[in-house]
């Protein structure tokens, strides 16, 4: 039956334990902010915000208070607003606890490629780069192959490195795999209803 | 022997950017729309300077903010983190009508940082095994690799603030606070566009955000479009 | 995977020195006698620990303060910019009980700063050409002369604040400041000694002088001895 | 006739331009304060302070609002207060435009030496290195010569340097003197009563 976005935000949010300090990635990953209970975690975003809330109430948006994303925002009691190196003085110097970042490719090492795609519009990098090899744990959200049926979970990484061997777990929509030393993706759990097999069949890597 | 720090109001946009000039390397605080210095921003338009290389987080959006410079045909070279949905940006780029140099977001931050506390260069691990690596010394400590970057000076630092005196000493609001200071530290002439202009001893000397050390001119703008990149809400749950 | 930012409140000093072992790096903030953690300081003592690496600027002055760690043998290092005129830091380094690392305060500050923030080294003019520059890699970038300076991270980082939330965001009050926020990054555990405790959102977001994120315990201590170093003062002209 | 200490501290504070930030070293640099008009210029101290006022009125000192040489001090509307690293950010950035320090030794060509004596009791450096080499100009204030007749304006330091070709100015009880690149220290101006005669056998290098 395979994750839906939600569940995969839900599973992603399982892994944030209570009292960390997390950054959530634009896209998916800021979804799991809806499956953490009050008090649970902090959020961190790297525009210069700790202790980051929900969207704010319709008519109550502020231009000046801002995630990463650009979207407006909320700031939460015990809330803090710092300048763009103090923010990312937080992140490299390993005071976030864990990164939960969208990803386009993941090998089974733990290489991050999420910035660009090889001949694409160059995006940029934005934090991301800092995000994923400054964080105390990086865990991706992702699709688990392209629609195409092309890895996504691969043995080397063809696009752009973001950073290389940080990626502890991947969540994807059928299920939760870990990187490992010697290359392969460990299973660690399948979403209901998939199976092994086509979980192999969608993984550039080998499985164990 | 420099005695900067007298008399920084200045009465009018022109005057607070007298001596920018084309060519320059000018830092424009602001993170993507949010905190947008908005009438340095038109004063450079407005001046007519050409070929600034702009440190700009995002370089506008939405053909706003920055992305007037980038119309208006003022820059030559952009150093940033991100472009985004900046098509003024991508157009440009993909032309070759400007040069952009794109640098992971918290290496583009503490260059500033280094460039206004005097270290020439410094160590990170943020790129390391990238195509940001390029050119760059590596060296391995305690184990770990990392990457020498260089800070990163300009000649002039366009930001805004919420509270000002006048001395120059700065409060920022919530995340409109972004690459300000940082710009303010690395520059050679700071430039500060004031919400709200006040007299020293009106900010206590404990609530100053950065010291006006580091701002040279100031000029008061109480109003601002401060237009809304993405307006993102939720529906207020009944009885609250 | 961690989470240490739940429960921060100790209800007792002892409580909040957990884990704090002999022969450990300990950072503890105040510019001499000057914004000490004092009750934080007593309870090291109390604990009988042994051999402690103690960085701080001036490991006490006048018996008082840090100089009660000297006295109570209680540690073997010290990583500090000026002894002045603090007699039990001269006879125990002349007597060799204690070794003394001396560095120039910036250097200190920004060792510190660097280690909060990932950076495992930095070029700096500060020493060139003098005593300073033993042993450290010198480098000519752009014309001048710089010392690489190393990363000063620590285990334990002691400080005091005015104001304390119950998540450990910070206010301090003037220059109580000094070492102590930059020592809070760069410890892996941070205690703070709070002159007073207040509830999460008493502290607006943008008067927060250090983030929680760098704080792991707070207890409150809502009095303090103070002693004056240099107790100096003017008379107060007639009629004023 | 030679300058007093309060001349000295006087002739030190006509250096200093309007509008300019300064650090005033521990000692007799410090009355140079009293010699300033009321907002002429900002003073630094580098534990954390910008704006420093005169000594607080009697029973109004606060132990914990204190200048770098630890006494109690007071703050001027529009002071500002920071942590350590923010306040040699500043020293070391070259945001400071002046620093008048004291001086053991200064070489004709600029070398300060204000931190140690050759077998004394090591004291420590303070700030001392990083306003030197920071601030954008330095200059010492110090006596012409030991007690002994021992030369303290020198060819070469034999003291343990602060700083290289640092200092540009040199405020004596004999006069002004400032070293330059050939090595010898030019006569700015003399006290009242002194000739050059007499300054020439108490300085260690030659006067032009």
């Amino acid at each position: 039956m395979a994750y839906s976005k939600e569940d995969m935000a839900r599973r992603a949010a399982a892994e944030i334990p209570a009292g960390a300090i997390v950054n959530l990635g634009i896209g998916l990953p800021t979804l799991c902010a809806d499956y953490l209970p009050e008090g649970h975690a902090f959020l961190h975003s790297e525009n210069g915000l700790l202790g980051m809330g929900p969207f704010p109430f319709e008519g109550e948006e502020d231009p000046q208070l801002i995630n990463a994303g650009k979207q407006t925002v909320t700031v939460l009691p015990g809330g803090s607003t710092f300048d763009s190196a103090q923010s990312f003085a937080m992140i490299r110097g390993g005071h976030v606890d864990l990164a939960i970042l969208g990803a386009m490719q993941v090998s089974a090492r733990g290489d991050l490629a999420n910035w660009a795609v090889p001949g694409g519009k160059i995006m940029g990098i934005g934090g991301a780069m800092d995000l994923a090899s400054g964080c105390r744990r990086v865990i991706a959200v992702m699709q688990h192959a392209t629609k195409d049926g092309e890895h996504k979970l691969v043995a080397t990484c063809t696009y752009p490195l973001t950073a290389a061997r940080v990626v502890s777990r991947v969540i994807t929509e059928l299920g939760v795999f870990d990187p490992t030393a010697d290359g392969c993706f460990k299973v660690i759990e399948l979403a209901p209803g998939v199976d092994r097999e086509t979980v192999a069949k969608l993984t550039g890597a080998p499985l164990v | 022997m420099t005695g900067r720090h007298h008399h920084k109001v200045r009465d009018s946009v022109a005057a607070a950017l007298d001596g920018l000039e084309s060519g320059m390397t000018v830092m424009v605080g602001g993170f993507g729309l949010c905190g947008n210095a908005e009438a340095l921003i038109r004063g450079v338009i407005d001046k007519g300077v050409k070929d600034l290389t702009l440190v700009s987080n995002n370089a506008g959006n939405l053909g706003k903010g920055l992305a007037t410079w980038l119309r208006a045909d003022v820059v030559k070279k952009v150093i940033c983190s991100y472009l985004g949905t900046n098509e003024d940006l991508h157009s440009r780029m993909a032309s070759g009508a400007i040069a952009v140099e794109v640098t992971p977001q918290g290496t583009l931050a503490e260059r500033m940082r280094a460039a206004g506390a005097g270290i020439p260069a410094f160590f990170t691990p943020t790129g390391v095994g990238t195509v940001v690596e390029q050119g760059k010394e590596k060296r391995t400590i305690d184990g770990r690799e990392y990457l020498l970057e260089r800070a990163l000076p300009a000649d002039f630092a366009l930001i805004r603030a919420r509270t000002v005196d006048t001395f120059g000493n700065l409060r920022f609001y919530r995340t409109a606070r972004n690459f300000s200071p940082i710009m303010a530290t690395a520059a050679r002439t700071t430039v500060v566009e004031a919400d709200r202009l006040v007299d020293v001893g009106a900010i206590d000397p404990d609530d100053v955000h950065l010291s006006g050390l580091y701002v040279h001119r100031v000029v008061h703008v109480p109003e601002h479009e401060d237009p809304f990149e993405y307006k993102t809400s939720r529906k207020r749950p009944e009885g609250k």
